[in-house]
C-alpha cells in the first residue's frame, strides 16, 4: 500500500518509468492522471490525518470525561476540624459508623494526622509548630459506583452528629474539568465537520476538473453509446480509490503520530507533557480499540469521496447531449 | 430510416451554416456527401449521430423523432450508428485494440468474446502490427484506419464516414471504398462525406452537395 | 481579492459561464486548468492557513517565554516562620531592612497575617484555629529587572540574622514552564518546516502535473522557435498568482480565526479559554506588528511556489529535444 | 542547406522506418515526398524540424551538424523552419489569431508589430471571418488553412508541410498550392508531403518517394 502510494508519487524512486509498459497494460477507459492525480492524493491523505487526529482528540477527551466524573464521584472526602472541647479521634470514630451505616460504600480510608501533616507542610514550613497544631484530619470514602449512597443525607447525619465535619464531594472541580473538556470536545466536533465539508468541497471541484479535463473521452464514450452510468463508474472508480488510499494513508500517519506523543508525554521529561498526561488522567494510553476507531477514516472519506463524485459526475452528464 | 424536415442549424448568433435540408435515407442505400470547405457536411454529419440538436426543423431516426426522444434513449440509438470522425477521436491512452474495440465494451462485452473479431478487423484495415501501439505512435493514415474500425465493429446499421480517406494513399482509398462497399452490401446503409474527387468516380452511389446550407440530391 | 477568488472556486454562483466570452480575451499562452486549478489552489490556502496558525502560536509561546523569565524572576518571596520564642513582626521588619539595604529592589510588599491566612483557609477550614494559629508570613519584593540585585547575598543574611527565614526565588517554577514552552517552541518550528517540506513537494508535483498535461502546448511552442525561459515565464506565471493567491488568503483567514479564539479567551466563560489566557498571562492580545508578521506567509508562499516552479520547469524542458 | 548523410531510424525496437537515407535540398527548391501510408514521411519530416533525431547517419541544416549542436541552438534553427503539420496541432484555448501569430510572438515580437500582417494572411487562406473562433469551432479544412498559416507567417527559409491538403476541395487545393508556389518564388525551400495525385500533376517539382524505408528521388 504505503510502497504503492509512494511509487505513483515520486516514481523516479522505484527506476525508469518505461512508457511502452503502459501499452499492454492499459485498461482503464479514465486515465488516472487528472483524476486521481498526485496532487489530490495528497490532499486527500491531509485532509485524513487532520480527521485522524482531530478524532483522536475527541477520543482522549471523552475518556478523559469518563474518567473525571466517575473517578471524582467515585471518592468524596469527610473532613472533621478539631472543633475546640471536641476529641478528634472520637469524631472520626463516629463519623465512620455513619458513613458504614449507608449503602454502596466500597471503602472508608482514614488518613493519619501524619497523613495531614504532609499535606500541609509546603505551606506551613516543618516545623514544631506543625506538630502541635490541631490538624483536621480527612476520611477518604470510596463510593461503589453502580449503586451510589443518598450523600446528601449523609452529609446532612454527618452536620448533625459529627462536630466539625464537612462532607467534600469534589463536585465543583469535576463541573469546572467537565465544562472545559465539553469545551474541547465541541472544537473537535467543529473541526470534524469542517474537515467533511472541505472534503467534499474538494471533491466536487475535482471531479468536475475531471469530467472537464476528460470531456474528450466522455464525449467519444457517449458517441460510441455508452450509458451515463456506464462513464460514472468509470470516473467514480478513481475516487474510491483516492478515498481509499488517503483514508488509509492518513488513518496510518496519524495513529504513529499518536504513538509518538504518548510516548514523548510518558518518557519526556518535558513539564508539558506530563501536564497533558495529567489531565488525561492516567488513562491516556490508547486502547487497540480506540486505534480501529481511527479506521473510521479512510471508510468514511471513502464514503464520502464516492458519493459526492458519483452525484458530481451524473449532474454533469444530465447537462450533456 | 433517417428523415430530415426543413432543418436548419446555426452555431450560436453566426449565420445559418443548413437552410432548410430535407432529405431520406433508405435502408441499405449508399450515399456521397460533397461541398466546399465549411459549407456544413461535418455539422450536418453531427446531427444525424445526435451530438448536436438542430435550430429549427424535424429529424427522425430509425422511426423516433429525435425532438421527443428522452436523454436515456440516445444511447440506444447511437449504438445503431457508426461514425468515422474527420479527427478521428481515437483516445490517447488506450491502444488500437482498445480503441477499436471500445463500442463493443460499452455494450458490456467481455475480451474474449470480442477479441477474435476486432483482431480480424484490425488485420482487414492494415494494422495487424499496430495492435498494441498507442494512437499517437501512429501514422496518420493508421489512425484513420484505427477510427474507420472502431465504427464498423460495433455493424451499425447506419455509418456516417468524415472524409475517412484523407491521409491515405489512393491505393488504400480505393481499399477502404471497398469496404464501405462489403457493408452496404450487407445493408448498412453509408454516408460518406469527401473531397476525394477520384473515389467519387469509383462507385456509383446518389451524391448529395452542399453549398451555401443548401442541400442538392444527384441522381 | 476574495471576490475573484470565490469567482473562480465557484463560477456558478457569479452568473453563468459565457464560454463565447473567453474567445476575445484568452490571450495567456498557458491555460489556467490544470495549472493553478482549483483543488491547488484550495491545498495552498490550506497550507498557508495552517503556517499561519504555527507562526501565530509560536508568537504567542514566544512572547509567553518572555513575559514569564523576566516576571517571575522580577519577584520574589521572602517567607517567614513563626518560631517558638521569636516576635514574628520584629522578624519582618529586620528583614525588610535587609532588604531594603540591597541594591537594585523596586518595591518591597509585607503581606498581611490575614491575607496569609486567606492562603490557608482552603486547607483548615475556617474556624477559630486559623485566627489563634501562628501563620508563617510572606514578603513579596520586586526586582528592577534591568539591575537584580544579590540575591544569594540577600538570602544568606536573611538566614543569619532574621529568625525562620527563607527566601523563595521561584527558580523552579520558572524553569518548569520554560521548558515546557520550549518543547511547544520545538514543536511549532517543526510543524512549519514540515508545512514548508509540503508545500515545496506539492508544488514540484504540481508543476510536473502542469507540464505533462500540457505536454503538447510545450511541444508546439518548441516547434515554433520558443526558448525554454519562454515557455518557463509562461507556466511560472500560475504559480506566482497561486502563491500570492493561496497565501493571503490563508493569512487572512488565520488572522481572523486568531482574533476569532482571543475574543472566545477574554469573553467566554470557559474554563479551558480561561487557562489558556492564564498560560498566556494576560498579554495575549495580538498586536498590530503581530498581524503584520502575518504578512510573511503570502510572502515565503509566494517565493517558495514561484523558485520551485521555476527549477522543476528547467529541469524537465532540459530533457526535452 | 539541408542534407542527410545514410540516415536511418527506428523507433524503440520496432524495424527501421528509415534505411540509409541520403539527399541535399538546395536553397530555394521544390519538392513532393509522397510514399504509401506508414512509409515514413512524417517521421522523415520530424527529423528535419528537430522534434527527432536519428538512430544514425548524419544530418546538417544550414551548415550545423544537427549531432554536434547544443540544446540551446534549437530554437534559432527552429525558426528558420516552418511546419505544417498532419494533426494541425493548433492550440485549443487560443483563436485562429493567437495561434498564427505565437511563432512571431514567440520571437519576441508585440501584438502591433504583427497584427495587420497576421489578418492578411488569414484574409489569403479564407479565414477572415474566423480569426477570433477557437479550433475546436473551426471544421476540418479551416484547421488546416490555420495550420498553413501559422508555418508560413514567419517567413521561414524551408517550408514542410504534411499532407497539407488533405481536408479541403480540389479547388482550395489549388489555391494552396498556388500560395506555396509563390513562397517558393520568394526564396523559400519547399518540401511538401502529400497523398494527392491532383496537385503532383499539377505543378513541376522534384518528387522523392519513400517507400520500404527507401527513398527514391525522380528527377
Ligand atoms: N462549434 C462551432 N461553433 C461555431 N461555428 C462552428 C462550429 N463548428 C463549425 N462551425 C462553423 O460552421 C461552418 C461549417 O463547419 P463544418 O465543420 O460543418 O464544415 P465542413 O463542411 O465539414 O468543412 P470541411 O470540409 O473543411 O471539414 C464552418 O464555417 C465552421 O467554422
Ligand atoms: N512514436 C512512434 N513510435 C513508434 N512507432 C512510430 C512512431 N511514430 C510513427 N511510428 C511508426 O512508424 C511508421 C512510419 O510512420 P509515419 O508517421 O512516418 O508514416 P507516414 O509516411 O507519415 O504515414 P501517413 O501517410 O499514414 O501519415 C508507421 O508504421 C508508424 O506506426
Ligand atoms: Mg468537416
Ligand atoms: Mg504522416
Amino acid at each position: 500500500m504505503i510502497t504503492q502510494y509512494l511509487k505513483d508519487l515520486v516514481p523516479e524512486l522505484f527506476g525508469e518509468v518505461d512508457p511502452s509498459h503502459s501499452t499492454r497494460r492499459t485498461s482503464q477507459i479514465m486515465p488516472d492522471s487528472g483524476v486521481s492525480g498526485r496532487t489530490l492524493t495528497i490532499v486527500m491523505t491531509i485532509m485524513c490525518y487532520l480527521a485522524c487526529m482531530a478524532l483522536g482528540a475527541l477520543i482522549i477527551i471523552n475518556k478523559s470525561i469518563d474518567n473525571w466524573t466517575s473517578d471524582i464521584s467515585g471518592q468524596v472526602t469527610v473532613q472533621i476540624r478539631p472543633v475546640s472541647g471536641s476529641d478528634v479521634e472520637a469524631e472520626i470514630v463516629k463519623a465512620v459508623a455513619i458513613i458504614e451505616a449507608a449503602s454502596g460504600i466500597t471503602a472508608i480510608n482514614v488518613m493519619t494526622a501524619d497523613d495531614a501533616r504532609a499535606l500541609l507542610e509546603p505551606w506551613l514550613g516543618a516545623g514544631e509548630i506543625l506538630q502541635e497544631l490541631p490538624i483536621p484530619r480527612l476520611i477518604e470514602v470510596t463510593i461503589d459506583r453502580e449503586n451510589p449512597p443518598d450523600l446528601s443525607a449523609i452529609a446532612e447525619r454527618l452536620g448533625e452528629e459529627v462536630q466539625g465535619a464537612t462532607l467534600d464531594t469534589h463536585r465543583r472541580w469535576q463541573d469546572q474539568l467537565v465544562r472545559a473538556a465539553g469545551t474541547l470536545q465541541l472544537i473537535g466536533y467543529s473541526v470534524l465537520a469542517l474537515i467533511s465539508v472541505t472534503t467534499i468541497a474538494i471533491i466536487v471541484f475535482a471531479t468536475r476538473a475531471a469530467m472537464y479535463s476528460n470531456r474528450q473521452i466522455v464525449e467519444v464514450l457517449h458517441l460510441v453509446g455508452a450509458r451515463d452510468n456506464f462513464i460514472a463508474v468509470q470516473v467514480q472508480r478513481h475516487f474510491l480509490r483516492l478515498g481509499l488510499k488517503g483514508g488509509l494513508i492518513g488513518a496510518l500517519v496519524g495513529a504513529v503520530s499518536f504513538t509518538a506523543v504518548n510516548m514523548l508525554a510518558t518518557d519526556g521529561a518535558s513539564g508539558l507533557a506530563q501536564n497533558i498526561d495529567a489531565i488525561a488522567s492516567g488513562t491516556y494510553n490508547f486502547s487497540i480499540a480506540n486505534y480501529l476507531l481511527l479506521l473510521l477514516i479512510p471508510l468514511v472519506a471513502t464514503l464520502i469521496s464516492l458519493i459526492t463524485a458519483r452525484l458530481a459526475i451524473m449532474r454533469i452528464l444530465g447537462g450533456v447531449l | 430510416m433517417v428523415r430530415f424536415e426543413n432543418v436548419g442549424l446555426r452555431y450560436g448568433m453566426g449565420a445559418e451554416v443548413l437552410r432548410d435540408v430535407s432529405f431520406e435515407l433508405e435502408p441499405g442505400s449508399f450515399h456521397f456527401l460533397t461541398g466546399p470547405s465549411g459549407a456544413g457536411k461535418t455539422s450536418l454529419l453531427r446531427l444525424l449521430f445526435l451530438s448536436l440538436r438542430p435550430t429549427r426543423g424535424f429529424i427522425s431516426l430509425f422511426g423516433n423523432d429525435m425532438a421527443s426522444l428522452p436523454r436515456s434513449g440516445l444511447p440506444d440509438i447511437r449504438r445503431r450508428i457508426g461514425v468515422v470522425f474527420q479527427d478521428f477521436r481515437l483516445l490517447d491512452h488506450l491502444t488500437t485494440f482498445e480503441n477499436v474495440a471500445l463500442p463493443l465494451r460499452v455494450r458490456g462485452l467481455s475480451r474474449p468474446a470480442y477479441k477474435k473479431d476486432v483482431i480480424e478487423l484490425l488485420e482487414w484495415v492494415d494494422l495487424g502490427d499496430r495492435i498494441n501501439a498507442l494512437p499517437q505512435t501512429l501514422s496518420g493514415g493508421e489512425q484513420q484506419r484505427a477510427a474507420i474500425a472502431r465504427a464498423v465493429v460495433g455493424q451499425p446499421d447506419i455509418l456516417l464516414a468524415d472524409e475517412p480517406t484523407g491521409n491515405v494513399d489512393p491505393a488504400l482509398s480505393t481499399r477502404l471504398l471497398r469496404l464501405f462497399i462489403e457493408l452496404n452490401r450487407g445493408g448498412t446503409t453509408i454516408l460518406m462525406a469527401t473531397h476525394d474527387t477520384g473515389l467519387l468516380d469509383q462507385h456509383d452511389a446518389s451524391r448529395f452537395e452542399l453549398r451555401d446550407g443548401e442541400l442538392t440530391r444527384t441522381p
